[in-house]
């Protein structure tokens, strides 16, 4: 069965997530994997937003985290402040995982959502954090989507919005940082994980049609390929509750 | 700070008393979703200048503003709005312009700040952001902090934990607070009071109107004040927060307000082809906006057809099958 | 923390399961109104020993877990019941008798120490109490804390500052979060999954339960999960944070239940007389709670007729011209 | 027109309550005052309790804060953590008026309500702070109620659980408190205020039928009589008001 990219990418982030997780949302394809891991193999998974609204519905896909939709038949709409603290205190914290997309990702999963050049007379200038930081500050394990070009995985970020390992082992704790970074980075071309001591990146999958070469050819600094294996494409269970169920209206895929 | 009396007032008359040039000022809502639009429309027509505006996510909102000219300085952690415009436009351009100047927090250090400031602290703590550049690198110099006394002296200050490792923290981050001149926010139903009832998500609203020295509501709805309070639990603001109260439906229009109306795709994606470029945005304001006179006079260019067509469903609280393209 | 699952249970399988000889315990409430009594009653015949209890003002409930002898240790605000007790009598007895070892706070202390442990911070910040004994006297010795880590090794700390006198604040107090093992609350409406809708105030239950490694709810009605979910702004507690749900009618009594029933002044006057003398005391628990085998026993000796004289009028939420001299 | 002792307590503190002033409401006498001075000269005052009842309709007087009856028609019902704040953020917190009770009061209106002897070994253990200490701390105008015995206004308290002034003029500042302190001493004889100065307690009014001398001899340390003047009496219409409208069950009168 053909599929797209987007769908790869969606269904790989979607085969992170595991029943009895609670997913952080941000806005387009992360609410499309959430959904479909909800569909697929993670029925008792929890779909929340920073917004406040915990365990929605999602009975058509919001086209923002305070899209009216995200409302509809959750178990309680709070505010931001009830959202962030379900994440930073440990006790709910433990169970989240984060999806987030950025600009640029360095080797130790620190992400740049904020700035290219300068911080005070940048040359683009992107949204910023929003609750990113605060996401990839409090929880244990975040999924992380970009698209596979140089310039966005480069040596050093410009700016470093959401912490990932910081400079490598132990980072995390010198910094006064609870546990946790990033556990994977799903792209248009393979899914990178982190090594369990030295929190380098390294390339754990690629897809099909896809080499390991060109995977290191669109990334500024160079990653682990060893490890690396084929990836299977999604099935086509999987693709038929993802086009028909998640995103029936073709809104983010 | 309201009294128990009467503050209903025009929506222009409350912007010319409480919105004067170079205050700080706080909206409520979140990117799409309850942005107090016809006050920010209002406050643009009005040409206030010089505003230093605090924000965690009011995607749409705060672009018109800075759009037009009105905002100097803006304490934020997002602008961005949905798939219309993933940075917002007009921010992105004054930005890389040099035409406001910006310091970055995320959306629970500025969520934060707001509850300090309603909670009449001086800071609060979290965990969030060590190691990053949210937390190392400040927009508003040292300098510039000493000379203005409405801007606390740090961005921040990190500390050691004094409780030892207490529930695991060696150190934390101690954020100040935000006390705005004025927070305006866009409420479904309010009594002449100020009282106010919010459906759905409440975002940080409650906690911008608190912490500010004055508020103004703008509603949906007026409702009888006996009407409110056979359910005071459902009621977030208490009138004593309340400076004044204006009825104007469609308040939050284009962003949604949870079952009345939803969003306005198309007016958003409008909004975002005018605001790639200086001259079309521009032309766009003195159209839209200041050619509009009165948020009414904007609603009639729209149309009722239109609005009608957002109409938000009972069940759901938005308008379902909604073309969203 | 709990998952999706269902979680309805008995209560005194509840009470096995979560409430542990020496774990640290709050319960929801406030002096008159939803304390959970029939889990108070529950622990007391389940004869818990050395309990840690945290209580803002959880008059009736408290009281009588001291008094069955189930607390060791307890963080107290308030210990008095109204009228009945403008000082809680066997909580008194239990402090001059050197039989519990308190520490004091104020109300707005234990709501922000229950309010940090449910924002998952170390402590928290407040501009109350400088200058007291409050701040200045400790109920717990430094060598006491520094050799148990469920406590906190200082009863709080005073800082300068360090904004300078941002928000007008020379100095402050930081008080540590407090993270029960188990907190038991009493609402009105829950669903089988533990999503919870309270009527009427809140008091701290909300932070209470979001601070709690394990949660008990005990509810008057089991409500279908649709049904909750049609408002889902008006629950204050979604399933996550819930172990155990049980329903309970009458799970407050003797104290009061918004909507459902007042608190019964005859029952909480008998019981402040029997408190004034231990002989008395243990005489009233052997047959109220001890011999009541369970709360419906201990309702059925209550008889039908006294519990009906309760029932909350629909337009007040209580029992209008209730006798309560 | 006859009149209680405790009618005169409750008729004095209505009078120090101005039109717009939130009231902080504890439980008994002070309940009763607040609703007197609602229904007599300060029609627009706020009742509101620590329990988070903000503008009760208090259709019965409540038995504690926590009383159903305070939730009646409320503006809102919030928590503990709605009042205090509240009380502590300055820009509605200026314009509370506290009204208190305790065990003992000092020259510098400090007040204990924890116990009566060494705190760590207590001769008598009271119910403690509950949210006395908060609004002590906070609010610029205070009103406390007392039996006028000399055990209740020793030279110093056993145990100071509500700020007033501390050691005198600078003690708040020097704490760290807000401006603030109490305004008022009601009791059964009398009427004692604070010198703006030392800010050390003096007898402003005694009731008909009360001597300043009497009102020294039952107190332990000596005040300032020379500025006090008879008080006048509750007028009738001061009392109809209060029997018939604020408790005609006659529950706290």
């Amino acid at each position: 069965m053909d599929y797209t990219l987007r769908e790869m990418m969606a269904i790989m982030a979607a085969r992170e997530i595991h029943d009895g997780d609670i997913v952080f949302c941000g806005t387009g394809i992360s609410m499309v994997a959430a959904m479909a891991a909800k569909h697929i193999s993670a029925p008792q998974s929890i779909i929340f937003f920073e917004t406040g609204a915990i365990d929605s519905k999602l009975e058509e896909i919001p086209m923002a985290v305070s899209d009216s939709r995200v409302m509809y038949g959750a178990a309680s709409n709070g505010g931001l402040l009830d959202a962030f603290a379900t994440m930073q205190n440990r006790i709910t914290g433990d169970h989240v995982i984060g999806i987030l997309g950025a600009a640029q990702v360095d080797k130790y999963g620190n992400l740049n959502s904020t700035c290219i050049g300068d911080y005070s007379n940048p040359r683009t200038r992107f949204s910023g954090s929003g609750g990113a930081c605060d996401v990839a500050s409090f929880v244990p394990r975040c999924i992380i989507f970009m698209q596979h070009e140089k310039r966005k995985f480069p040596v050093k970020v410009d700016y470093l919005t959401s912490p990932g390992y910081l400079d490598g082992p132990k980072g995390r704790e010198n910094a006064g940082l609870m546990p946790g970074g990033p556990t994977a980075v799903i792209t248009n071309m393979g899914v990178m994980r982190f090594d369990n001591t030295t929190k380098e990146m390294y390339l754990a999958g690629y897809y099909p049609g896809i080499t390991p070469r060109k995977i290191l050819d669109n990334m500024e600094f160079s990653v682990d390929i060893s490890k690396a294996t084929e990836v299977p494409p999604p099935t086509t269970k999987e693709l038929n509750i993802l086009r028909e169920k998640c995103d029936p209206q073709r809104l983010l895929l | 700070m309201g009294t128990g009396a009467e503050k209903l007032m025009a929506l222009d008359e409350a912007i010319k008393k409480y919105v004067k040039d170079g205050c700080h000022l706080s909206i409520g809502g979140f990117t799409l979703n309850r942005n107090p639009m016809a006050a920010v429309y209002e406050i643009i027509r009005q040409r206030k200048k010089r505003l230093h505006c605090y924000a965690h996510s009011n995607g749409t909102g705060i672009d018109e503003l800075i759009g037009a000219g009105c905002v100097s300085r803006l304490d934020i952690a997002y602008g961005g709005n949905g798939k219309a415009a993933p940075t917002c436009i007009r921010f992105r351009a004054a930005v890389q312009q040099g035409k406001i100047q910006i310091e970055d927090y995320s959306n629970y250090h500025m969520s934060l700040r707001f509850h300090a400031g309603a909670m009449g602290l001086p800071f609060i703590v979290t965990r969030s952001g060590m190691g990053t550049d949210i937390v190392n690198r400040w927009g508003y110099s040292r300098e510039m902090r000493s000379k203005d006394p409405k801007i606390p002296c740090k961005k921040l200050e990190i500390i050691d934990n004094p409780f030892e490792d207490w529930c695991g923290a060696s150190k934390v981050v101690l954020l100040p607070a935000i006390n705005p001149d004025v927070t305006i926010i866009h409420v479904q139903k309010a009594d002449k009071f100020g009282t106010c009832r919010i459906e759905g998500l409440t975002f940080c609203d409650a906690d911008q109107v608190k912490a500010a020295k004055n508020v103004i509501i703008t509603c949906e709805e007026i409702v009888d004040t006996e009407e409110l309070r056979k359910k005071p639990e459902y009621n977030q603001i208490p009138f004593i927060h309340v400076s004044a109260v204006v009825h104007v439906p469609f308040g939050a229009y284009p962003s949604a307000c949870y079952n009345y109306y939803d969003y306005d795709p198309q007016y958003l994606n409008q909004v975002s082809k005018f605001a790639k470029d200086d001259t079309l945005y521009n032309d766009y304001l003195d159209r839209f906006v200041y050619g509009a006179k009165s948020h009414q006079g904007f609603l009639d260019m729209m149309g009722t057809d239109r609005l009608a067509n957002l109409k938000a469903d009972k069940k759901t609280g938005y308008a379902v099958d909604l073309d969203r393209r």
